[in-house]
This record gives C-alpha cells, sequence and structure tokens, in this order.
C-alpha cells in the first residue's frame, strides 16, 4: 500500500509538473520569433515536432520491452510495451492532426503524400494493429503483439531511410537545426516544448503502466479466489 | 514502478542531451518543392491564428482526453479490486 | 546447419506435394490475381489507355493482395487436423520448420508474379522485358520480405479467433516500406527513360529489408510459437 | 533403442509439481502434481473440459504452465529441447495428419522430420503393424476414422519415444483393432515406455492401467485401487 501511495504522489508530482510546462508553453512560444517565410503558422511546430519525437520514443520503447518480454517471458515488460504502444498512437495521433493543420496553410493541402508524413501514418497504424490484435486476438495474444511491436521497431530505420531516398518537401529535416543555428530564440521554447511532452509522456507512461498492473492484480486475485 | 520511472528519466535526459546536439548538425539547403505561402494565390491563404489556436485545442483535449480515460479504468479496475477483497474476505469467513 | 536445410526442405516438398495433389491455392490464388488486375484495368484505363505509370503499382498490389489471401490457407491446412502442433512436437529446430514454409509461400508467389507480370505487361503495356532481369530481381526481393513478414504473422495467428481480418491489419502496415520500394522501383524500370540508379536503390532498400525482416522472423518464430 | 536421431537424452520419469495453466481468467489446470515412471500404464479420466488435453499439451511440451514446473528425469525441458522432443510421441485427438497425403508419405514425412536413416522402411515396417499395407499409396482423406486412428498410432509410435501421451487412441475402433491396441500398450508398457491414456472408454481399458487418474475442473486425484469395476470407482470419484 505504502509503495502505491508513493508512485501515486509520483505520478501526480510528474503530471502536474507535466501540465504546468504544457500549459506555459504557448507563452514562451508567443514570445518566440516569427519564422520569416511561414510566419505565424510555424508555431505549429512546436507541438508538431516534439508530439512525433515522444511517439517514435514510445515506439522504440514498446519494441524493447517486447522483446523482452518475447525471449525473457516477463510479464512487466509486456505491460510496458502495452503502455507505450497505446501512447505512440496517442501522441502519433497529435502529430497527425497538428501536421495537416500546418499543411493547409503552408502546402495549400491538408494531406500530402510526402514520405515522411506517409511513414508516420503507417507507423501509427502498426501500433494501432498492435492494439488491435491485443484486444482481439483472445487469450495468448501478448506474445503475438510483441513480435508484431518487435517488427514495428525494425521497421522504423526503413523510414528514415526512405525519406533519403525520397525527395521531400517535408520541411522538418531542415526546421529544427535552423532554429537552433539562426534563431536562439525559437530553440528555447522548442526545447522546452519537447521536455513538457516528454515529462507528461513518463507521467502517462507511469499511469498506464500502473492501470496494466492493477488489471495483473485482479486477474491474480481472481484465480485465487477461484482456486478456494 | 520505480524502476519504471527511473528507466524513462534517464531515456530523456538521453533525447535532450541529443537534442541540444542537434546544434551540431548541418542545416540542410530548403527543399525546392516547398511553395512559400506568399507564392499561393491570395484566395488559398488561410488565416493562421485559428488553425494555430485549433491545433493547441486539439492537443489539449487529446492529452486530457487519454489522461480522463486512464483515470476512469484506473477506478473501474480498482473497484473491481475491492470489490474481490471483499468476496476473499468473505469467503474467508465462511470457511 | 545441413539438418536445418533439410528440416526446411522436408517441410517444403510435403507442402508442393499437397499443393500438386489439389492445386487449390495455385489456381485460387492465380485467379485472385488475374482479377485484381482485372478490377484496376476498369479504374486506371482511361478512354483506352492506361493511365501513364499505373502498371507498376497495379502488379505490386496484385502480387501483395494474392499473397495475403495464399498465407491464410498455407496454415489452415496445418491447423486442420492439428499438423501444427506435430510439427512444432517434431525434434528439430523450430526455425527450420518457419523455413520451409517460407520457402513454399516465395515459390507460390512467384508463380503469381511471373502470370501477373505477364498480364500486366500486356493489359497496360508496360515494357517490363526491356529490363526483365531488374524487374525479376525488384520482384525476388519484394517476394521475399514479404513473404517473411507474412509467414511469420500467418503461422503466429493460427492460434487467435479472427485471424483472418487480422493477418492483413498486421501484414500491409509491416510490409508497406518493402512495396513502396517495390512499386518506386518498378516504375523507375518503366519511365520512358529508365533510370537504372534509381531502380538499383530501391534493390538495394529491399534487400536490406528482406535481410532484417527474415532474420528477425527466424529469431521470433520459435518464442511466438510456444503456448 | 534405435539410434534414430543424434540426441542421447533420456529419462525414466516425468513429475509434474505444482502445475497450474489458465487461458486468462479460465482456469484449465489448477496445482496439478504427479509422477510417472517407466514401464507404467496409467489411465487419465474426466468429464470434457476437465482439463486432459491441456495436461497432455503440456506434457508434449506445447504448452507452458502458467505455474509449477514439469521435470523429464531431472531435466526442465528448456534444458533438455530439441532432445527432449525426440523422446516424445503425442497422439492428440485431432490426429495430426496430412488429409490429402498417402499413409507411406505421412509416415515417411514425420520419420524425416526425426531424422531416421531409413524413413522408407520404417515407415513400411509401421504400415504393416497398422495393418494398412494394402493401402499405403492411397491418401488419408478416404481413410475411416478407425484407419486413421491407426495410422496416427503408428506414426506417434514411430520413433520409440520414452513418453507415449495418447488422447482416446480408442475412437473410431472396431472390437478387434481395440484389443490389438490393448495389447500394443502392453507391449509399450513391458518395453519401459512411460504411457498416460487419456480415454472416456472405460470398457476398453478395463484391467489394462496401471493406475487411474481423474481429472475434474483442472484438479487430479488419484482413483483408489480397489477390486471394483473401473467404470464405478470413476463414478465414486466424480461423486466426491
Amino acid at each position: 500500500m505504502i509503495c502505491m501511495m508513493q508512485s501515486q504522489r509520483m505520478f501526480a508530482a510528474l503530471s502536474v509538473a507535466g501540465l504546468v510546462m504544457f500549459a506555459a508553453a504557448p507563452l514562451l512560444i508567443a514570445q518566440a520569433p516569427y519564422e520569416s517565410t511561414m510566419g505565424l503558422i510555424q508555431k505549429i511546430f512546436y507541438f508538431h515536432v516534439p508530439g512525433w519525437i515522444v511517439m517514435f520514443l514510445a515506439v522504440f520503447i514498446a519494441g524493447i520491452a517486447s522483446a523482452i518480454h518475447l525471449f525473457r517471458n516477463r510479464p512487466a515488460a509486456d505491460r510496458l510495451a502495452l503502455a507505450a504502444a497505446e501512447l505512440a498512437v496517442v501522441f502519433g495521433l497529435i502529430g497527425l492532426v497538428t501536421g495537416p493543420l500546418w499543411a493547409i496553410k503552408a502546402w495549400g493541402v491538408w494531406w500530402q503524400w510526402e514520405p515522411r508524413l506517409t511513414m508516420s501514418l503507417i507507423l501509427e497504424l502498426t501500433m494501432c494493429a498492435y492494439l488491435l490484435l491485443r484486444r482481439y486476438g483472445g487469450p495468448g495474444s501478448d506474445k503475438l503483439a510483441a513480435g508484431v511491436a518487435i517488427f514495428a521497431m525494425a521497421n522504423v530505420p526503413f523510414v528514415y531511410l526512405s525519406v533519403n531516398i525520397w525527395r521531400t518537401i517535408h520541411p522538418a529535416t531542415s526546421v529544427v537545426p535552423q532554429l537552433a543555428g539562426s534563431a536562439p530564440g525559437m530553440f528555447g521554447p522548442f526545447v522546452w516544448c519537447a521536455v513538457a511532452f516528454l515529462v507528461l509522456f513518463t507521467a502517462m507512461m507511469a499511469a498506464r503502466t500502473r492501470l496494466e498492473a492493477q488489471r495483473a492484480h485482479v486477474e491474480r486475485l481472481h484465480l485465487a479466489l477461484e482456486e478456494r | 514502478m520505480n524502476g519504471v520511472m527511473r528507466a524513462a528519466t534517464a531515456v530523456i535526459l538521453v533525447l535532450v542531451m541529443a537534442a541540444a546536439g542537434v546544434h551540431g548538425a548541418q542545416p540542410q539547403p530548403p527543399q525546392e518543392e516547398f511553395v512559400p505561402i506568399d507564392e499561393l494565390p491570395p484566395g488559398d491563404q488561410m488565416p493562421a491564428a485559428p488553425l494555430l489556436i485549433a491545433a493547441y485545442a486539439i492537443v489539449w483535449a487529446v492529452v486530457f482526453g487519454y489522461l480522463w480515460s486512464i483515470w476512469r479504468r484506473l477506478s473501474t479496475v480498482e473497484r473491481e479490486m475491492q470489490e474481490l477483497a471483499r468476496r476473499a474476505d468473505a469467503g474467508e469467513q465462511d470457511s | 546447419m545441413p539438418n536445418f536445410f533439410r528440416v526446411a526442405w522436408l517441410v517444403m516438398r510435403k507442402d508442393l506435394t499437397i499443393e500438386a495433389r489439389s492445386w487449390e491455392m495455385v489456381s485460387t490464388t492465380l485467379f485472385f490475381a488475374v482479377s485484381c488486375v482485372l478490377v484496376f484495368s476498369f479504374a486506371f484505363v482511361r478512354a483506352g489507355q492506361p493511365v501513364e505509370g499505373a502498371a507498376a503499382g497495379i502488379l505490386w498490389i496484385a502480387v501483395a493482395f494474392s499473397g495475403t489471401l495464399a498465407l491464410g490457407p498455407t496454415f489452415d491446412r496445418e491447423r486442420h487436423h492439428d499438423a501444427l502442433r506435430g510439427l512444432l512436437l517434431a525434434p528439430v529446430e523450430r526455425s527450420a520448420i518457419f523455413f520451409g514454409k517460407f520457402l513454399g509461400v516465395v515459390l507460390l508467389m512467384t508463380a503469381v508474379e511471373v502470370v501477373v507480370a505477364v498480364l500486366v505487361a500486356l493489359l497496360f503495356q508496360a515494357p517490363l522485358a526491356a529490363h526483365a532481369w531488374w524487374v525479376a530481381a525488384l520482384l525476388m526481393l519484394g517476394n521475399v520480405g514479404f513473404a517473411a513478414v507474412g509467414t511469420l504473422f500467418a503461422a503466429m495467428l493460427v492460434r487467435t479467433r479472427s485471424r483472418s481480418v487480422l493477418l492483413p491489419i498486421l501484414l500491409y502496415p509491416i510490409t508497406l516500406p518493402a512495396l513502396i520500394a517495390g512499386v518506386m522501383g518498378t516504375s523507375a524500370l518503366l519511365q520512358a527513360e529508365p533510370n537504372l540508379d534509381l531502380a538499383r536503390l530501391w534493390a538495394a532498400m529491399l534487400l536490406c529489408f528482406d535481410a532484417v525482416f527474415t532474420t528477425l522472423a527466424l529469431w521470433t518464430f520459435e518464442p511466438v510459437m510456444t503456448e | 533403442m534405435p539410434a534414430s536421431s543424434a540426441s542421447s537424452f533420456d529419462f525414466d520419469s516425468v513429475t509434474v509439481s505444482g502445475v497450474s495453466r489458465h487461458y486468462g481468467r479460465r482456469r484449465a489446470l489448477s496445482g496439478v502434481s504427479l509422477t510417472l515412471r517407466a514401464g507404467e500404464l496409467v489411465g487419465l479420466l474426466g468429464p470434457n473440459g476437465a482439463g486432459k488435453s491441456t495436461l497432455l499439451g503440456l506434457l508434449a511440451t506445447l504448452i507452458q504452465p502458467s505455474r509449477g514446473t514439469v521435470l523429464y528425469g531431472d531435466q526442465p525441458p528448456s534444458a533438455a529441447g530439441v532432445a527432449l522432443r525426440a523422446r516424445l510421441g503425442f497422439l492428440p485427438h485431432d490426429l495430426q495428419l496430412y488429409a490429402e497425403l498417402t499413409a507411406r508419405e505421412n509416415l515417411e514425412f514425420f520419420g524425416g522430420l526425426h531424422g531416421f536413416h531409413d524413413p522408407a522402411g520404417r515407415a513400411a515396417a509401421a504400415l504393416e503393424r497398422a495393418g494398412l499395407a494394402d493401402r499405403a499409396d492411397d491418401p488419408v482423406q478416404g481413410f475411416s476414422r478407425g484407419m486413421r486412428q491407426r495410422l496416427a498410432l503408428e506414426r506417434t509410435l514411430l520413433h520409440h519415444p520414452r513418453l507415449v501421451l495418447l488422447d482416446e487412441p480408442f475412437t473410431g475402433l472396431d472390437e478387434a483393432s481395440g484389443r490389438a491396441l490393448a495389447a500394443r500398450l502392453q507391449t509399450l508398457g513391458r518395453e519401459q515406455r512411460i504411457v498416460l491414456l487419456a480415454t472416456h472408454d472405460m470398457e476398453a481399458v478395463e484391467g489394462l492401467l496401471d493406475r487411474v487418474l481423474v481429472l475434474r475442473e483442472g484438479r487430479l486425484t488419484e482413483l483408489p485401487a480397489r477390486d471394483a469395476p473401473l467404470r464405478e470407482r470413476y463414478r465414486a470419484a466424480l461423486a466426491r
């Protein structure tokens, strides 16, 4: 019980920190200088790019945790993988929604079949497939889903590979380094937002793994009750 | 739980440093296919502010929606847990 | 290692023998592939002329769809009389069993590819023959990657309830990079001025994809198949 | 024992201790402990859904326990690995035969997987024993249940396994084949095999078994050895 309280307090502290950082972000972003060609709309990047960063991080966590579960048989790793997969979908959704809102202004279309966008969409689909398999696969689907998560992680390099092969009209590759080099005023808020997203992500991960741990506990209680 | 937190914190630190390290990366030339907004016909121009606000609102909605769903699921599970504990106690008294 | 290939050969030969008796999968898959091409021809032929650049996409989508269709029955056959457990019980490396099944799928898909490629070349006036070796290489590379992922997923879904729905759901997002590479590489060859460098680049990417995912599949088959 | 494969692993007992297996919330086995020894013919009775198939699958290393351990001799299955599978013979209810292949091809395929030097010779001998020599080159899909059952039994015993797990081996057998199977089982016992046999057919196994275990809702009990017909003892055990 004490451990539970502790982790709850931890979770609360983290979420508060994340939300405060998150809430303060617009103020900082408002002060950041305008990007010369894109103007105001460029400020979507402060949320768009960290969203993708967190999603990729989540995909890797899900893949590595799944590998541990698959080869070492650790249910705790499986719970971590499930939490990460769900969060990958959530943060991927943020990226997928903010992207078109930027695109309609900057490119004049809602969606551009551009490799990085397309591949992010593919990754989002993969993680959705993972969740669908867990939801509808029936008992024992955790091992199967773990296999899928490993494959999804292995797919990520091919995302980058294809980006490099294909010529891209996506500005992100050049914008982030440029922010650092030419406009220090933009880089600060960007890092702030990225850290806010990561703190939030950690808090959500903690909550989600906790939920799964509680579920496992309930299952154990059920079995113990039937045992008698 | 704490182990998870520690690991996650470590990962975050690494990532922040990596983000800082992007400094060093050489900026690539901007892509030619990119159409700057001022070259678009004026009719296609959309006001930026509502889009920006919509984007921020959606991000907030997604984050809070998810947190709310976790909270709801957690309370369901905890209710079930209490229920089970009660049943277990009752069972012990029976036997 | 010789044992590994001996077992893989035995499993593949068994599948081929069964197929030679029934012709069930070859005939159904081929029929499906041909109808796929025909359906596309209604979508992509305007005023009697095929839309430019459609041939590569049609070729690969027909292959991917019919490949998915073939994967289900490959393992339904094993599921039927619980034969898969009989295989898993054999005192051999399980990855060898996977490899045998995988080879069977590759062969089946090769047969489909030959027919579809000829059909696309005829119906869409695609100059596939001009760079026949390159097209064949791209198709084979795409085939191997698709079959590796597909065979693993089909095998692991044997035990699940909604396997027929879940297979394409899992398979397409993971194999999309291979499909994109295949389509882009092939269309680079089918351009008015074929771009061999580009095709080579995509072929290299396919090769990486195959290497990574075949290794991963061999590696994960054993733990995924234990209940 | 023939030198069928490179394996040298062998054991003279199987020990199951405290094994539970659940699928989600459904518990198939709970706290099962038992020891099987070489030369023993053990029966496994129980209503449908009592966990018999799960227990057999578990002993065949196809299913992993949620809790508890299974030891072959003193080795866990993870340590013995492939060599252990060479010593296991499992005849499940679904027979594991390929309907499109002939009887001979089925046997030769499995013989090949076991790495026999002469799969054809072994298959021919097994077909003789199954009484299917004249139907050897017909596809299995034309066979009756009894013929398939005989063929599948021979496939199970093809590699002279130490542990023989049989799920309802009397299904579809006529009286003569049933008697032949009973005799075969007794031979296996004399050859110091470990035989575990799940069945509903009490008449067929009456007087054949050394011990009888009963599974009920995932729990295992042993039938007391008394001088009463098996069916009555089983009924009494279920009524308790």
